[in-house]
């Protein structure tokens, strides 16, 4: 059993184990050691790749291939390169973390629980794919149990909420299909066979109109679950809906696999296309930086203030790689990684305040640090972290970001560069309003004196978090290296 | 031709023996003791199932009319298993019927009957034989929708049936007499010696082909479809819906790809613009329905515009494509069925309304029933995930995109009914919900049986490569 | 010169900082404020020392101080650019270094008296800590991306603590002002360092400074934009940052705001260094600035700098709360500075501005946290930040009252003390350049001369109010910070500071320019004197002559409307007219297109519902339709 | 072979009997009507068949085979047809098509 296979077998198993449980003591303490299991390997996975990648040279290592529908030449083809490392532990930490925070889930656990394992199998193996037909597979999987999720255990209009992102996310994988389908038909490298390997279709250039015709399909197909404007819309219901936990997974890993499917396919697969296309993409991304900013200005629910800052920031992310070069694709990368763990710190956060004040309206909260120091204090952090101060992992994505964005000579690249760049302005706005209005000045509610403070599950869920957040602000080099060095080969095929 | 090439219609002449066996049961065991005959039933199909999956070297018999070869032996194995799992399915209910109103085993009789048609329908040789076998595998079937003497509804089903049947096949031979008008000959393998397009052919083969497509119910030969469903028994409505329907696409893809070749150019458009339609239809009508059966019979339709997507291509792969995912289609819908049918006859309760809470009360049938929406509607990692997105690529292979981005489109509405019934399910409460009941053992072999192949056809990949392999036998 | 040991100064107040922020609740009070002076007294004989070694050990390379460095990689951007983490040692970073530390540690000394109590006081400790970290590594910066770090970190250490009583409203609404004003500043900032970044390849100061090197070279071969080339742009978008951090003109409004921080914070942040940081920041690329466009960019911060400087000591006259007084006397001293900065040259005398500027910070420093810190003894006393309230207070702290005049006379200008000195010097230089900007000088220095008066009678003499309970001198922990600051005030002007921080690095001898400095000191007691008239003894003067000026002296007791003006586009066009459409549009279109889709589906599948009629013989007829439609169109239109 | 008369006549009658059906078929309400009309369709194709047969390819008696065949068949649909309406009588008491449109939509 190779190492990798096991981040797909193992949730399989506690999935299984799970089903035998009943109550949720139990539940909970399978998934916590699932949790705790799979932790352990990704954290494994990055020293032994570490170790790997000093000797291996491959783009991808712990490579495994096995054919598995022989006609149409589908494997099971799986390696890691830096960049899915990464956010393997990215998944596999917000995942822990996400065990702790749902630790008082009470309304049947073990389905819960179930849920959520399924959804990080569906990533996982996302994340390990090399061949677009798995990868395509393992997509769907984890976007569906969504629907679930968010129907069972969220609050609020969660049925319509659940429906529009299920649908809009199947539809968006419905083009995805097409630009599959169109990518594999167009994969014969010299007489060889149909593929869907995508190192193998990379050493094949594909048609120039093929590419013009499936790279927007692909594209979009992946950019909608990065929330790309204007098919961002699902997400600030979505994440309103959603049970914390949830929203840390969805908005923490699962729209990243929107900018991972548009760097590994779309861009690796189809570079002329890219190179095309990218003017329409790059408005629409910039056009969604910034308009996610104000949207979030104006918002009075935390959850749709932070939806719409998952906006502003992922649109940053397909921003950057659209600028096409190494060092904004760095920067795509890290802001993911950031992203995901401030956002789920956010959502995590929101979750614990909710849960205390049973409101997510900033305009009924206040004062809140005097009451809940800890939380509040952590949620403060956060936002610095979200408004892109140094010493936060968010700082260091932007600005290779925008460096990488000022390599594009050009006017229209020069002006897309600003607007983005004029966006840190405006977040520092609806951040500071929040901290303002919610945790500073007084407290408007009395009852809300004497809320209960962190229990040892949320200290432990919100440290697991910040802790990266803070490392890679402090120490970036060694994770930037990382990717960089798995970023060559593919910046190489698209220039 | 000697006694033992006989043995080549084994299929046949068993279930023949079978069916016999059964019109002396009806005479021999008294009234008392007719619900034992369930078991008789089951016990002998069985048999017969097991029995069928010995190989045989393809031939054919009388001069061309019956032939039979590997990949039409496995549909045939493949239509035997569906019945099977019907017949667990619908046993319990079955035995109630015949001891409550003390009926006789005609049921049996009349649905293997109709199996014995749709054996020689897909192995017809000639149209007559095809004829002969489409009639005797529809006549039947109106019996069986009519079963429930007690129901107006039942009575009304069988009319509506036996109506758009007889018509459609009337239709039908005016179409296949011009096709002979031209031809000459009523051997397939003399028809595609000499068939050309001309106007006459086009006509007899559209008016022949809406024959078939009645029996597939596509649109607009569908209508009968939903009321029919809706008003037979379940068991009929789920043996209308997956075997008969199976069939017709089988045969119907037969006769495209190998007599009716020539007309590749008529008819690949004609497929295209019905599966456009069928499957636009069919989501459409879906979405605002309430009752089970109604909400099956339109998915199946939309199911069958995908069947198309698959037929339009005219390869090896598409032949492939077309019968794993019609496989794959039984295995689905005999398992939404089979709940359907499992609620249905405890608590008689239909509408997807009554099914809110169910998970709370009724876990197990509930994950049959997720499984099998899931698979009908395409997820991964269940069945029908491989079989949607082969037959996609089967009609991507040749060019079809704008096709297949449509119907990507039709699987994304048919998820928004398919999650309904899944929130009626899962996220609702429900004001009385189904309480909770314990199935007899037929029912859950039954279940069990469908969510085996649900869970094991898509992973199992050999599975899709020995089809392949099979559907060689046409190109 | 060995340097590692200068790592250390930012080190252990950061130390402080994480200590005292992460036990926070499990350390007493007291003992928190101990190791938060001890942290610092460290860090200061650290500074003091470097400063020796620096200034006297150390040898010069022919006549120039040499820069050491010590750095280490921290980001990798693209091959050529790469940002460092490290220590920058040269005359202006050593004399900052021992400003920082010396005014840090009176604060945090006085803060123990003035924080007495307090419930956040661990937390006050550790800000402060924080705070004083952040300000070292901009002044150590090695290069201008870690002086945008270092930047932000001193800008969220100003907003926590200007935000420190979080549960005032004007405080948490100062604090995001400050915050949101500045961070406007930064974003020019940061454009202009990526536009750096992009056209000279580099980050460091010492490439970027080196007058033979290309990026000083090449400015002219940059693409150019509306008729500047790219590295102006550069340099005034950076500049752009330094007056957002400075107060300049018209980024100014968040410092008065700022007052609502504990008046500590507002001596050290707000008065001595971080405000100052945006002099620090040209003076630190001040060879860019001079050499690159012939100094165009210089140019613009000279006469922002005079206009501010102007402007705000008009400003100072009408305020009466004293806080606000000092923090326009604050932006008005800074604009001296900048003004001082822009009329410099390089080498040799022609670099006195750059001098004279470097010379004020130092001194303006010392006497600026004097009289903050001696303002915040009042209020402690007086419980009041208002003129009205106070009067006659000489009686009851006599040693307020004295360190404070010190102060006041310093910052008019009276010789011998610090003021005198450096003022002079940036006359001299305003006086070689342009006569225009001498003049604004000189005016300026008479105003402020006026308004300090007015503010020293006002609390000290004038009518005798009368004390709900009567006010008494601050406690010792107080008091001795204010002494030291005063003895230093008094002294440090003898400081031969133009040998030791240049332009150039090389040092040369200035000398007074006798007449210049007489005139000055004439402007300067002038001012004192009316102020003498108006406010030594209660009088209605200052009502008449208020009276006579009428709307002037509205507009300058409304600080020009400015705040309003600043109301007005955030509330209405950011929020009214931008997001709120926004937000609206986002519901309404892009997601109403959305629903849109679904709607009509469901829709039309209620429209088509009849077609099912349930009749067979409609069924029939679609059937029969359907199939002579399909022949007709196979046989008539889709022929082959 | 007729004389005097051609396919064509014959084919003309056999289409015209076809489309009486389906007008039969569909405009008929009662059910017995309708049986019948549907007969007179298979009964079209059967004088196709046949005279197809004899005129076209006299030599195989393919076509008399299939129209004997359809005869059969449509025999046995035909009573099939008739017990269920006799079912619908037992219930209903009518044989209108009318009773056989609960089921809509």
């Amino acid at each position: 059993m190779d190492i990798l296979s096991l981040f797909v077998l193992v949730p399989v198993l506690v999935v299984a184990l799970l089903a035998l449980t009943t109550g949720l003591k139990q539940a909970r303490l399978v998934a916590l050691a699932g949790g705790l299991l799979q932790f352990g390997m990704a954290v494994n996975l990055l020293f032994a790749y570490l170790q790997e990648r000093a000797v291996n040279d491959a783009i991808f290592v712990f490579t495994r291939d096995i054919v598995w529908f022989k006609q149409l030449n589908i494997h099971y083809s799986i390696g890691v390169d830096g960049i899915s490392v990464a956010l393997l532990l990215l998944t596999a930490i917000i995942l822990l973390a996400g065990i702790f925070i749902s630790w008082k889930i009470d309304d049947l656990p073990k389905e819960f629980f179930i849920s959520l394992l399924v959804l990080a199998t569906g990533v996982y193996g996302f994340f390990i794919s090399i061949d677009l037909f798995t990868m395509f597979l393992f997509y769907e999987i984890a976007v569906i149990p969504m629907y679930l999720l968010i129907g069972i255990w969220g609050s609020g209009p969660k049925e319509y909420s659940a429906m529009k992102l299920t649908l809009m996310l199947m539809g968006a994988s419905a083009v995805l299909l097409v630009g599959i389908l169109g990518i594999y038909f167009n994969s014969i490298a010299g007489g060889g066979a149909l593929t869907f390997n995508i190192l193998e279709i990379a050493n094949v250039n594909i048609p120039y109109e093929a590419q013009l015709l499936f790279f927007p399909l692909t594209f979009v197909g992946f950019a909608v679950l990065g929330a790309l404007f204007p098919f961002h819309t699902w997400s600030p219901d979505g994440h309103a809906s959603a049970p914390t936990a949830v929203s840390m997974l969805h908005a923490g890993v699962l729209m990243k696999l929107g900018g991972y499917g548009v760097f590994r396919v779309a861009m690796f697969l189809l570079p002329a296309g890219a190179l095309e296309w990218s003017w329409f993409f790059i408005i629409l991304s910039a056009i969604g930086v910034i308009y996610g900013a104000f949207a979030a200005i104006r918002q009075t629910d935390l959850k749709y203030i932070n939806a719409y800052s998952s906006v502003s920031h992922l649109g940053m992310v397909l921003f950057a790689l659209l600028m096409l070069n190494k060092t904004a694709w760095n920067g795509a990368i890290l802001q993911s990684l950031s992203h995901g763990f401030m956002t789920a710190l956010f959502f995590a956060l929101i979750g614990m305040i909710y849960s205390r004040t049973h409101t997510r309206d900033i305009t009924r909260l206040g004062g809140l640090l005097k009451v809940i120091p800890f939380i509040s204090a952590i949620y403060v952090i956060a936002g610095l972290a979200s408004l892109g101060l140094p010493g936060f992992s968010g700082f260091v994505a932007e600005m290779n970001i925008f460096v990488g964005s000022f390599q594009q000579e050009g006017l229209f690249h020069r002006v897309a560069t600003l607007v983005s760049v004029s966006a840190i302005v405006v977040t520092a706005v609806y951040i500071l309003r929040v901290v303002g209005i919610m945790l500073m000045g007084p407290v408007k509610n009395e009852e809300f004196l004497d809320l209960p403070q962190a229990t040892w599950y949320e200290t432990t869920g919100i440290l697991l978090l910040l802790l990266p957040i803070v490392g890679i602000g402090v120490a970036p080099l060694w994770l930037s290296d990382m990717i960089l060095k798995s970023i060559q080969p593919f910046i190489q095929a698209v220039l | 031709m000697d006694l033992n090439s006989f043995f080549l219609m084994r299929h046949e002449l068993l279930l023949l023996v079978i069916i016999l066996l059964f019109v002396t049961a009806e005479i021999v065991i008294p009234r008392k003791k007719k619900g034992s005959t369930v078991h008789l039933a089951i016990l002998l199909f069985g048999l017969h199932t097991a029995l069928g999956f010995l190989t045989l070297e393809e031939s054919s018999l009388f001069g061309g009319m019956f032939r039979t070869n590997s990949l039409i032996h496995f549909f045939k194995n493949v239509l035997n298993i569906g019945v099977l799992i019907l017949l667990l399915q619908s046993a319990d209910w079955l035995q109630k019927k015949i001891e409550k109103q003390n009926r006789g085993t005609e049921f049996f009789t009349l649905l293997f009957c109709s199996l014995l048609g749709m054996y020689f329908m897909i192995s017809a040789g000639d149209f007559l034989m095809f004829y002969i076998g489409l009639e005797l595998s529809t006549l039947p079937v109106a019996a069986l929708a009519a079963y429930e003497i007690m129901k107006r509804k039942s009575s009304e089903a069988g009319i509506k049936l036996i109506f758009s049947a007889g018509l459609a096949s009337g239709v039908s031979l005016f179409g296949i007499s011009m096709l002979y008008a031209t031809t000459g000959s009523i051997y397939f393998q003399d028809v595609i010696q000499v068939i050309t397009t001309t106007n006459l052919t086009v006509l007899g083969f559209v008016l022949f082909f809406a024959g078939l497509a009645f029996k597939i119910s596509l649109v607009p030969f569908h209508f009968w479809t939903a009321d029919v469903y809706e008003g037979a028994p379940i068991s009929v409505a789920s043996y209308l819906s997956v075997i008969s329907k199976g069939a017709a696409a089988f045969i119907l893809m037969i006769l495209l790809f190998t007599v009716l070749k020539p007309l590749m150019q008529v008819w690949e458009n004609l497929i295209y613009v019905l599966a456009l339609a069928t499957m636009f239809t069919g989501n459409l009508f879906a979405l605002r329905q309430h009752n089970m059966k109604r909400f099956l019979a339109f998915s199946s339709i939309a199911q069958a515009g995908f069947i198309l997507l698959g037929l339009i291509t005219g390869t090896q792969l598409g032949t492939a494509t077309v019968v794993y995912f019609v496989m794959i289609y039984i295995f689905s819908n005999l398992a939404a069925f089979g709940v359907v049918q499992a609620i249905s006859q405890k608590t008689g309760k239909e509408n997807i309304v009554d099914y809110e809470g169910l998970y709370r009360t009724n876990p197990r049938l509930s994950l049959v029933m997720l499984l099998a929406l899931f698979s009908l509607a395409g997820i991964p990692p269940v069945a029908g995930f491989f079989g949607k997105f082969f037959l996609f690529t089967a009609a991507a292979s040749e060019g079809y995109y704008l096709l297949v981005f449509l119907a990507v489109v039709n699987v994304t509405i048919s998820l928004y009914y398919y999650l309904l019934v899944v929130r009626a399910i899962f996220l609702r409460r429900g004001d009385n919900p189904v309480p909770h009941f314990s199935n007899q053992l037929y029912m859950r072999l039954g279940l069990a049986f469908t969510v085996i192949g649900i869970l094991v056809l898509g992973l199992y990949s050999p599975l899709y490569d020995y089809i392949y392999e099979l559907s060689g036998v046409f190109n | 010169m060995q340097t590692a040991y200068l790592l250390l100064i930012p080190l252990i107040p950061l130390l402080v900082f994480l200590v005292l922020g992460i036990f926070n609740k499990r350390i007493k009070p007291a003992v928190s404020g101990y190791i938060g002076v001890a942290g610092l007294a460290a860090a200061t004989m650290l500074s003091c020392f470097a400063a020796f070694q620096y200034f006297f050990v150390a040898d010069k390379v022919n006549g120039a101080y040499q820069t050491f460095i010590q750095k280490t990689a921290w980001m990798q951007f693209t091959d050529t650019l790469q940002v460092d983490m490290g220590i920058f040692i040269d005359p202006i970073s050593v004399m900052m270094l021992v400003v920082v530390s010396t005014i840090s540690l009176m604060v945090h000394i006085y803060s123990r008296g003035y924080m007495k109590g307090d419930a956040g006081y661990t937390k006050f400790f550790a800000f402060l800590s924080l705070f004083t970290f952040s300000m070292y590594g901009l002044v150590l910066a090695t290069n201008l991306f870690q002086i945008y770090i270092f930047w932000e970190l001193v800008g969220v250490s100003s907003f926590l603590l200007i935000g420190y009583y979080y549960t005032k409203t004007s405080a948490v609404a100062a604090a995001k002002k400050a915050f949101i004003v500045t961070r406007f500043a930064d974003f020019g900032f940061l454009v202009g360092i990526l536009i750096i970044g992009y056209y000279t390849g580099t980050f460091d100061f010492e490439a970027l400074n080196n007058p033979a090197g290309s990026a000083i070279q090449n400015w002219a071969f940059t693409s150019t934009f509306m008729g500047l080339s790219a590295i102006t742009w550069a340099l005034i978008l950076i500049f752009m940052g330094g007056a957002g951090k400075s107060a300049m003109f018209p980024l100014h409004i968040w410092l008065p705001d700022a007052m609502e921080g504990p008046t500590p914070v507002s001596a050290l942040i707000h008065a001595a260094t971080m405000v100052v940081a945006g002099v620090y920041l040209v003076a630190r690329l001040f060879p860019m600035f001079l050499f690159v466009d012939d100094g165009f960019v210089l140019q613009v911060v000279a006469y922002v700098g005079a206009f501010s400087s102007l402007f705000a000591a008009v400003i100072a006259l009408t305020q009466t709360d004293i806080k606000r007084v000092l923090a326009f006397s604050t932006m008005s001293q800074i604009g001296y500075m900048m003004m001082a900065l822009g009329v410099s040259g390089f080498d040799g005398h022609e670099g006195v501005g750059y001098m004279a500027s470097m010379f004020h910070l130092f001194t303006h420093a010392m006497f600026k946290a004097l009289l903050f810190l001696g303002a915040g003894a009042v209020i402690h006393a007086v419980h009041s930040n208002y003129l009205q309230d106070m009067g006659g207070l000489r009686k009851y702290m006599p040693v307020t009252n004295f360190t404070f005049l010190v102060a006041a006379l310093a910052i008019a200008g009276v010789p011998p003390l610090a003021g005198f000195w450096s003022k002079d010097e940036i006359l001299v230089a305003a006086y070689e350049n342009s006569p225009l900007l001498y003049g604004i000088g000189v005016v300026v220095a008479g105003l402020t001369a006026f308004y300090m008066f007015r503010l020293y009678f006002g609390i000290f003499w004038g009518k005798n109010t009368r004390y709900a309970h009567t006010p008494h001198e601050a406690p010792l922990s107080m008091t001795i910070p204010l002494v030291l600051l005063a003895f230093f005030t008094s002294v440090v002007g003898f400081i031969p500071f133009s040998r030791f921080v240049t332009a150039d690095k090389m040092g040369f001898e200035a000398h007074l320019n006798y007449p210049l400095a007489a005139i000055a000191v004439a402007v300067g007691a002038a001012g004192i004197l009316l102020a003498w008239l108006f406010y030594k003894t209660e009088n209605d003067l200052s009502d008449r002559f208020a009276h006579a000026f009428g709307s002037l002296y509205l507009w300058t007791s409304h600080k020009f409307y400015f705040d309003e003006l600043y109301l007005f586009i955030t509330r209405n066009i950011i929020f009214r007219y931008i997001s709120a459409p926004i937000a609206f549009f986002d519901k309404k279109f892009v997601d109403g297109t959305m629903e849109g889709i679904g709607n009509k589906t469901v829709l039309l599948s209620r429209k088509i519902m009849s077609v099912q009629s349930g009749k067979v013989q409609d069924y029939a007829f679609g059937f029969i339709g359907g199939v002579v439609l399909l022949a007709a169109v196979f046989i008539y239109l889709w022929t082959f | 072979m007729i004389p005097g008369i051609s396919i064509t006549e014959i084919l003309t009658l056999s289409t015209i009997l076809f489309f009486i059906g389906i007008y039969g078929f569909i405009t008929r309400t009662n059910l017995i009507s309708i049986l019948i009309s549907v007969e007179l369709i298979l009964n079209a194709s059967v004088i196709n068949f046949v005279m197809i047969n004899k005129y076209l390819y006299p030599d195989i008696l393919q076509g008399v085979l299939y129209a004997l065949f359809i005869i059969a068949v449509a025999a046995a649909e035909t009573a099939l047809a008739v017990a269920i309406i006799f079912n619908l009588y037992k219930q209903t008491s009518s044989v209108e098509v009318k009773e056989t449109e609960t089921m809509k939509f």
